[in-house]
């Protein structure tokens, strides 16, 4: 949010230029819902956009609220301005260098606010839709007085599935395990690991070199590790903040793997595609005949 | 027992949506049409008798609601946890995939302009979406589609239900996927 | 709107029976005499009109129910409540409870790996787990534990009845129905 203090209305109008230009982007569900309200606040031919003008808009709006957003969502406002900046440098391209079959530059703009604009239509009629049918009650709409404990159905749970729940809970990470005394750890055996490691990988977690044994050694030897090939000009080490995961970079000229974290999006969807109707969403109540199927 | 009475037991039983199919289970005398027959009869009968609820239409299924005008007097009980109000950046996605289905996350963030991968996920949770499908092209992505709960939480009977895109304020030039429209006749309107 | 069909509407909407007390918070207009009234034009219309339901005096509350002559219908559907059981995820988070407590709801989701809001609301609602303190750190966060009810519910003594983490594969193992067992090849009598 912008300024706290004034509340724009959806449709009333911004105040152009100086100071009393509040937008609270918050409230916008994106660059398309900002834009749209730009141009609707303004009475403005969405079919002839004063790009110049509203690219202006546009940045004063999203420049503070900017660094209070999180970052995927500051991208999407940013992406947004260097397509308008980008539409406003082609509009003034002098008129001869662009043909008559030319498309206008705003012309996909265009087309995506209206786009945009008619599933505002439909998100209005879903909403209708859901208040109208928040006012028919099934049976059951009353709830329940609470029953008495005493009176209470016995959960159908016995010890045994107690217990069987209790022997799935992971092992509490351990502090230190008790190793045999012969299982010795050199430095040397960890810089060997590390350079094979950042060999396959342009960086590696510190915590690989040791998590698997678990043992302050282990620990030791791989920071110790560490520590030598960034003498030797191998890795370089780097921790964003106290208590932040350590990363072993290499030094060695590779490609660039920059992570691309957003893209297995759609894989764990599938098994969340069920989420009980059961007790955990509900709460307890009296079972009415609601199990006919 | 008349077919409407064995029905109406039924229906009455019921705390969710019941398919014709599953309301003739309640009798070996009973088939579909027969249950279609009598949920007309009941409708006329409350209408007439000015009962204080109805038979709805909600997806496949019929229901026995109140009537929306009880709505203030039940508003003061203590009632059960009903589904919360969708939040605007649901309802967005939502809107896209009904009118848009069979459509993928790309699809659905284009038009939105934003990112789109936790509210899909949350309406996967809701069971208001589900996957129909995958897509052609790089990595076959998940197609997403309406469910029946989607239906019944918005109470309609059917996608029908909805305005053709052409009578939306703001109509768009191109042609909408709305074959399944056309296909099959318009079920009784469920007057919700 | 008349009396009676207020009534209808809050005696179809409600799960159990209410006093005319309770039915007449429904309106200002109404009151135990008009609500009692209401429910016996209610049961003369259902009667006449042989409707499927009748109101009911159950102690001193009404409620609308089937008649009797339909429980074969319905009996043919899933629909005998049966007891409530526990989801899995909540039957995990009570053992994670049982033997770490105290423990607050961060440190469940960790072990867990998912949310566990809903689950501990449903826990604490079936009373088998209790809020018993606060933890230090950031925000003082709740801490959980068992409650009487629990030991009662799985017919502990107490909770060192819990056979010990290190314990639970043969605690497991033991008890295994007794036909498994019989079923194996019994050791040869001695004496044979």
């Amino acid at each position: 949010m912008i300024s706290g203090s004034t509340k724009p209305q959806a449709g009333s109008p911004i105040a152009i230029g100086g100071e009393s230009f509040v937008v609270e982007l918050d409230r916008f569900q994106g660059p398309l819902d900002l834009l749209l309200h730009l141009i609707r606040s303004q009475d403005i031919d969405i079919l002839d956009i004063p790009i110049a003008h509203i690219t202006g808009q546009f940045l004063r709006a999203i420049e503070e609220g900017l660094d209070r957003m999180p970052l995927e969502r500051a991208g999407e406002f940013l992406e947004m301005s260097a397509t308008l900046v980008r539409i406003k440098a082609q509009m003034l391209l002098p008129r001869p260098e662009r043909y008559e079959w030319e498309e206008d530059p705003r012309a996909e703009l265009v087309r995506r606010l209206l786009e945009y604009e008619h599933f505002q239509d439909v998100v209005h009629v879903l909403q209708t839709a859901e208040a109208q049918r928040g006012r028919h009650m099934a049976k059951g709409y009353i709830e329940d007085r609470p029953p008495p404990v005493i009176s209470r159905p016995q959960l159908e749970v016995s010890l045994r599935d107690l217990l069987e729940a209790a022997a799935r809970i992971p092992d509490p990470v351990p502090v230190a395990q008790v190793r045999p005394p012969s299982a010795t750890v050199t430095v040397g055996e960890k810089v060997s690991l590390l350079r094979r490691l950042i060999g396959k990988a342009k960086r590696v977690a510190l915590e690989r070199l040791f998590k698997p044994w678990g043992t302050r050694a282990h620990a030791v030897a791989a920071l110790l590790a560490a520590l030598e090939l960034a003498r030797q000009q191998v890795i370089r080490i780097e921790q964003t903040k106290p208590f932040s995961p350590i990363w072993l970079f290499s030094l060695a000229t590779g490609s660039d793997r920059s992570g691309s974290a957003d893209t297995g999006a759609d894989g764990p969807e599938l098994e969340s595609s069920r989420v009980g109707s059961g007790i955990e969403e509900n709460g307890p109540r009296a079972a009415g005949a609601e199990e006919l199927s | 027992m008349r077919p409407e009475q064995i029905v109406e037991a039924t229906l009455f039983a019921s705390q969710t949506p019941l398919t014709p199919a599953e309301l003739a289970r309640a009798d070996e005398s009973l088939d579909e049409t027969q249950v279609e027959r009598a949920i007309e009869v009941l409708r006329e009968r409350y209408e007439e008798d000015e009962r204080a609820f109805q038979v709805y239409q909600l997806g496949d299924g019929f229901q026995l609601l109140t009537r929306p005008e009880y709505a203030p007097y039940l508003e003061r009980f203590d009632s059960v946890p009903r589904p919360p109000h969708l939040s605007p950046a649901a309802l967005e996605s939502l809107a896209i995939i009904a009118y848009r289905q069979p459509i993928g996350r790309i699809e659905i963030e284009d038009v939105r302009g934003v990112s789109a991968t936790s509210v899909l996920r949350t309406l996967i949770d809701w069971e208001l979406i589900r996957v129909v499908g995958r897509g052609e092209g790089l990595g076959r992505p998940l197609l997403y589609g309406t469910t029946e709960r989607f239906l019944e939480h918005f109470g309609l009977a059917s996608l029908e239900d909805l305005p053709p895109p052409d009578e939306l304020p703001v109509a768009l030039g191109e042609s909408e996927p709305d074959e399944a429209r056309e296909a099959e006749p318009a079920a009784p309107p469920a007057e919700l």
